[in-house]
């Protein structure tokens, strides 16, 4: 089966995972089939509408009832645009952090990554197009199955580890408790690894550790048996309280990690908006427009009021004027469209170009830990000099 | 092939790695075989000593009776910092040394705070007792003279044992606080240890580089975060041919090439990078500290200026220009004739890979970093995007993107363009004392991520007047 | 005059203050005399039972069996909340309740999480069995009916107590796992308790309404941080004369008032505002919930058109309309004719004043919040600030202020004008669990800073060469 | 003495304290004498040129050396201009900080706060200006007497704390360490307090209360005894590390203090730059420009090879003209001024307004922590039964 992560596609084919784009908070994934039909609010996409189509293209429908066109695109899906179409309550590593957290270990080809828990996936999907190979670690069952499940569907799950042009199918998922029972994956256990003839225990060596763990110190001592013994390697701890840190940092210390930085990720998101470019003169035009009609309006009715009636003083009539203003309309100089509805950008008003973040900010995501350990600091010194006494 | 050292890995020669040093400085060197390297007053070591260790490793250099001290014949990179009364310093041997427990003590230690854990015997007395009684004392009490000092660090002493020493002898030392001991203590470390870190020259240590000499200018005020997050949302993989504006030197190249191959130059990935220069020739100079081979950059690079991208020959005056020789005829050619035939033959498919990429190919990301007026830039660049792929442009400005936004948002081939911010902040990570480092460079810069998209033909009249939002508002999934 | 409550510190009759519900929402409602107050589902009580308790005070309310369930004549301004069925609330007894130890744990509380403290037999077990075997368990297993908790709420037994039966008839509530329960808890606290805070209308207070509202754009996206960083950076004092423009209803004005009378309407202190608005009538609506007199309004609250403040008449125009006449003549006016004279008098006089603001008056400071073109605007509303007093805009938009700060560079009456933002960021404050709330409100605008100078006459030509500081460059003092 | 904190002056008067502003980092306090000089590294700047000029004169002088002119502004002292004019090494509650903190608890003229520790005294300022009386701590002894000295000379001291309309003269600082000896201020203690005949022991009764200590949680039971009985009090405790905000916590909790929170302020501050427009198309046309020249050069200097010599390959010529280049200028067109010094904002250029951090951003000052307390919940039944009584 074909990957739609880890392989560029032009075109949506039957069978693909897509995603549709109904808006910047509504992506949903789709599996494209013949007569597939995507239901929204607004009317039902074919399916077969969209296949053959390049990836990215707009789809459009009628919309029931009136006459008008509804649109969505289908886009294929990133580990990124993945990360956008999960369900907001779940518990999601968003991508502020994992690209930090990717970047700060240099995640390539080489790379081969621990992540524990899998839970949404989300990061998996990240890690799994940048590295080597991916050992993420689940406890809770249903969700291992879950995960799994989708990992397969995504072409994820593989052995594969060559560095080779092909898909990649890198990622191995096993169902354990790894605070309880550390990392090393065997024949005997519930996982998505193939083990070869012979083969007892996977080599897991990994250069690149997440936790995103209640208690990641509990696992932080397990680390040793499975880490790349010959390179530095570094653990990230994904904890959302201060207190966890703290103790995350008293068993990092405790089993000789070092170069501990503690460090928040704070991602904004901002939208380009206009705003109109109300002058001071204009202000005062309207203003003086404003006094003018009243002014004309007080004296149209003060020329009736002298016509019919004698018996109030000239005063009063001045006075009345705010409860008796003449019907006309209040304004005719209107800069600013006043009392009207003006659609932002609208042409006839000039508009200063402005950024607004969100309405509602990720104030905090998690608190990340970083360490790096160097299991062995030896060097092999036949080789070293082997290596002196060549020219070169 | 013999077995080797993986320089993804092990210190190994020829390579470029970034020392840090005691001051928190940065310095990048190549490890040349059988040469020196000096670090001024942190002393000078030879490379052969460390060729082999774990990249990442702390050594610290230290002068004992029985070595002969070599002086120190200094590469031509440290030529600068030897100007000075002693420039030579004598090269010391290396032993591994354990790294510091918390990143702050190093790096990102705040003013007056050090890390505890290190200096055991002081301990943190949480009481406005503590500096009631402060005195206020300078270098006087400090018996051991500079030249005794000076003479320490020659003999066979570490900086640990020169600090030890000076402690010893600063009469009022135990009178001060244990703020004022700790800030004097970390003074000292700064001043006479003489250590290093051999780490691996990665792209982020490569831009840290920079900022930490100031030269934000260069790297466009780019942030670790800024370009990892870049390289997430334009979805960077190993087999992706990707459109790239590069003003930072090649710093972006840099990052690009990494996270597709790992900085292995014998990946056998196939991703490649076009790099769209607007001068005559492209700027890709920070490739020189990366370890790849010549080879390897020209089957992943491409440049193509700005002038050839969008206005290229077609392949038929390209054709006009060169006309392959049998193999026969080339046997026949000789000498000077000969290489001016395979520099034309070579010129040639450069100018049918310019064909190519400016007008064959699309591309699966398009990342930009430049200072040209986006607006005009962005949307043209695009045109070669396939469906589907994303567009990510970093600035050093907010406005330059707004502008960009603004612009793409009226545009239906660009799907609901963002502009991201994305902040680290550091915290000085010792325990029971825990806080965010106090100050931070400003800046990092801000990113712009949309989707290239394909705009349904029928309905446009319609889509066109809804200019914020090219799908449809409140339209929900049921 | 009598002893009197104090209504800044506590609760007093017609006095408006701002409720706390357990729902996290706010109330604002006037105390008056023999009234009561519907909370809707928390219940509604007497005003004269809280009256004298001091501000700040939460009142848990019961129903007790020997008291008189008086069915809740309900204010006027509660009349929205009552349309469905049950429209009158039983009226309870109220009974001083101590208030939770933790901000966090009424406002700022994270989904998912409780405040320890409160619920001590609730353990924090930090391990990943905690939700091993989480069941997932809905309304099924909860054996109270709603029928019984309804009968339960008016009956004589408060919140809590019907929190503690529901949780006994809960069969699986000790299977749920820590944090379900506490969520469970949580969610039935904020459904059954019958509590409510009453606190000062403060400016703040008064602020957070809107938000919590989502109202944001009636305040102009502005935060405390914000508004509080301008009052101290315009120097607010009790004694100055401040021109502002307010386009926030009032609420400016309102936060200028707290901060220079302290909320006293019988304050002898004498400043002044002097509110500039362009439209024709001022919008200070929001004054209305401040509990200053009509007269101390008068006297300490100027509102000027644009037009009347930018094109004042003159002192003789003014004069010209209106002789005062002397008092013999005013004792010989009767009636109608009195009152008009009186009130031709008090429009003079406010045209007087006018004048005297419009061009006479230097101000010692310049506050705007206001949405019209600030580069237009503030040039020229400066024009009448004394030199060395500050100016301060508000916005929404760091892009507003940009360009006012580019305006103001170019003028030499403009010193180092600089665009400021300041956030507040709370915390989840609860020992154990401490971090920053996950979600916040975006925006709080921003605020643009300077000061007004005036410009050495002589060597213009000079200065004007350097429009990016107009002090000279590189200048230290030795 | 007249306080120019506490009354806005006009004009610049012999005695004064105020501000020079050299630039935005460099701002110094100076006493206006008439015979006064204030040297700066361009010249020296005569108080008798200030005299009598309105504050916020720019004052000029011709600079050493050459024949320019030198300006500096003189202003009149804020409390927030007096926290910019402080030497930055000193520990400074910033106005972010303050601002809030004043903000959050309404500050104002009914507001009667306690202080400690006085510290630079920059925060005091801002709280007399909105104070019915401040009462500040400060346990250090030279720090104490340094303090009370400065608040003399800004006429802040004195025990004027009615409401008037006078120049408030209400601060009051006393030397103490409140951890150890809590807040009461008596006959016996080293203060600037000026007790009247009779009095034995200073009424504080704040209602707002500022803890600038290491160690808070050892002053917090210290403060029932001096906080207002009757009122709703808030307390605000500014410490630095994560651990201090914990036994704060701690120790508010157990005496009794509610509503605890905790929030942190983050400033920031930008300047308004220029950014040029560089479009796409000038840089095409200056890249067909350069390429133009080139061939030029190179036509020109084949003629010239062609002329001289005859033994070159026709292929060597073209190849070399990288090192053969012609001397004429490389480029003709210009757009963005490469090569040349160009001002920021030079109108031969089109810019694009932009705003830019401080290069350097106060990332964290300290941990701000509220709580509340009422010490006394009663009413005054026979008050209130009297006020429901009257008709009213």
């Amino acid at each position: 089966m074909n990957s739609v992560f880890s392989e560029y596609k032009d075109f949506i084919q039957e069978g693909d995972l897509a995603l549709a784009w109904i808006s910047r908070n509504n992506i949903k994934a789709i599996t494209i089939e013949k007569d597939g039909v995507f239901n929204t609010r607004y009317g039902s996409f074919l399916h077969s509408g969209m296949i053959g189509k390049p990836y990215g293209s707009q789809i459009a429908i009628r919309t029931k009832g009136n006459n008008k066109f509804a649109f969505i695109h289908i886009l294929q899906p990133t580990p990124e645009l993945w990360t956008l179409s999960l369900p907001h309550r779940t518990q999601i590593v968003y991508t502020p952090d994992s690209s930090y957290i990717m970047q700060r270990f240099n995640c390539g080809p080489n790379t081969r990554v621990i992540e524990a828990g899998t839970g949404s996936g989300s990061f998996s999907h990240a890690f799994a197009r940048s590295s080597n190979h991916l050992f993420t670690f689940e406890f809770h069952e249903v969700r291992y199955e879950q995960a799994l499940e989708e990992f397969q569907d995504h072409g994820l799950i593989g052995n594969d580890d060559a560095k080779s042009n092909e898909a990649f199918k890198n990622v191995t998922i096993t169902h354990r408790d790894v605070c309880e029972n550390g990392f090393t994956i065997k024949q005997t256990d519930k996982t998505s690894y193939k083990f070869a003839e012979g083969e007892d225990e996977v080599k897991i060596n990994a250069n690149v550790v997440f936790l995103d763990l209640p208690a990641p110190w509990n696992a932080i001592p397990n680390l040793d048996q499975v880490i790349s013994k010959n390179e530095k390697v570094g653990v990230c701890c994904f904890s959302p309280c201060i207190e966890q840190v703290d103790k995350t940092i008293e068993s990092l210390i405790g089993n000789g990690w070092t170069e501990i930085e503690m460090v928040e990720i704070q991602g904004k998101q901002y939208e380009a908006r206009r705003q109109m470019e109300r002058t001071l003169d204009d202000a005062l035009i309207r203003l003086k427009d404003i006094k003018s009609r009243k002014l004309e309006g007080v004296e149209r009715r003060k020329r009736l009021l002298e016509e019919t009636m004698n018996d109030i003083s000239h005063e009063e009539k001045t006075e009345d004027k705010d409860s008796k203003r003449p019907s006309v309309a209040k304004t005719r100089y209107n800069p600013f469209g006043k009392g009207q509805r003006i659609k932002e950008g609208d042409s006839n008003y000039s508009w200063l170009q402005v950024t607004k973040v969100e309405s509602e900010i990720k104030s905090h995501t998690s608190y990340l830990t970083f360490a790096y350990k160097t299991i062995s600091k030896e060097r092999d010194v036949e080789l070293v000099s082997k290596l002196i006494e060549n020219s070169g | 092939m013999t077995s080797q050292l993986d320089p993804l890995k092990q210190i190994a020669f020829n390579q470029f790695v970034i020392l840090k040093l005691p001051s928190n400085n940065w310095k990048i060197v190549e490890l040349r075989k059988n040469g020196s390297i000096s670090l001024g007053k942190f002393g000078a070591f030879q490379v052969n000593d460390v060729i082999g260790y774990p990249l990442g490793t702390t050594f610290e250099i230290y002068y004992d009776n029985t070595s002969d001290i070599t002086e120190n014949e200094d590469d031509s990179q440290n030529k600068n910092k030897n100007k000075n009364k002693n420039n030579k310093i004598p090269v010391g041997k290396v032993r591994i040394m354990e790294e510091k427990l918390s990143e702050s003590s190093n790096n990102n230690l705040d003013e007056g705070e050090e890390l505890k854990n290190d200096i055991p015997e002081l301990t943190n007395i949480n009481s406005s007792e503590n500096n009631k009684h402060l005195i206020n004392i300078g270098n006087k009490v400090q018996k051991l003279t500079m030249a005794e000092i000076e003479n320490l660090k020659n003999k066979s002493v570490s900086g640990d044992e020169i600090i030890a020493k000076i402690i010893d002898s600063h009469e009022s030392f135990h009178k001060k606080t244990i703020q004022s001991q700790e800030k004097y203590l970390k003074r000292k470390q700064q001043k006479f240890a003489k250590y290093f870190t051999v780490n691996y020259l990665s792209g982020s240590a490569l831009l840290e580089y920079f900022l930490a000499k100031g030269d934000q200018q260069r790297v466009m005020d780019m942030s670790q975060e800024s370009v990892g997050m870049l390289l997430n949302l334009a979805n960077i993989r190993s087999n992706g041919t990707y459109l790239c504006v590069d003003e930072t030197g090649g710093l972006l190249v840099y990052f690009l090439l990494e996270r597709m191959f790992g900085g292995d130059t014998d990946s056998k990935l196939d991703g490649k990078v076009v790099v769209i220069h607007e001068n005559e020739h492209p700027n890709l100079d920070l490739l020189k500290y990366s370890n790849y081979s010549e080879e390897f950059i020209n089957d992943h690079v491409k440049t193509i200026s700005i002038l050839d991208y969008f206005e290229p020959p077609t392949v038929a005056e390209v054709n006009s220009t060169f006309t392959p020789f049998s193999k026969e005829e080339i046997k026949e050619l000789k000498g000077n004739k000969r290489n001016a035939y395979f520099r034309r033959s070579k010129l040639y498919k450069s100018q049918l890979d310019v064909v190519k990429f400016a007008t064959e190919v699309k591309y699966d990301a398009l990342v930009v970093t430049s200072t040209l007026s986006l607006p005009s830039l962005i949307p043209r660049l695009a045109e070669n995007v396939h469906g589907s792929r994303p567009i990510v442009c970093f600035s050093q400005f907010k406005e330059t993107l707004l502008e960009l936004s603004h612009t793409l948002y009226d545009d239906l081939k660009f799907l609901a363009p963002s502009i991201y911010e994305t902040r680290c902040r550091p915290y000085q990570t010792i325990r029971g004392k825990l806080h965010p480092l106090m100050t931070m460079r400003g800046g990092g810069g801000y990113l712009l991520c949309c989707h290239r998209v394909i705009p349904a033909p029928e309905p446009e009249q319609l889509v066109a007047t809804d200019n914020k939002d090219p799908d449809v508002k409140k339209q929900k999934t049921e």
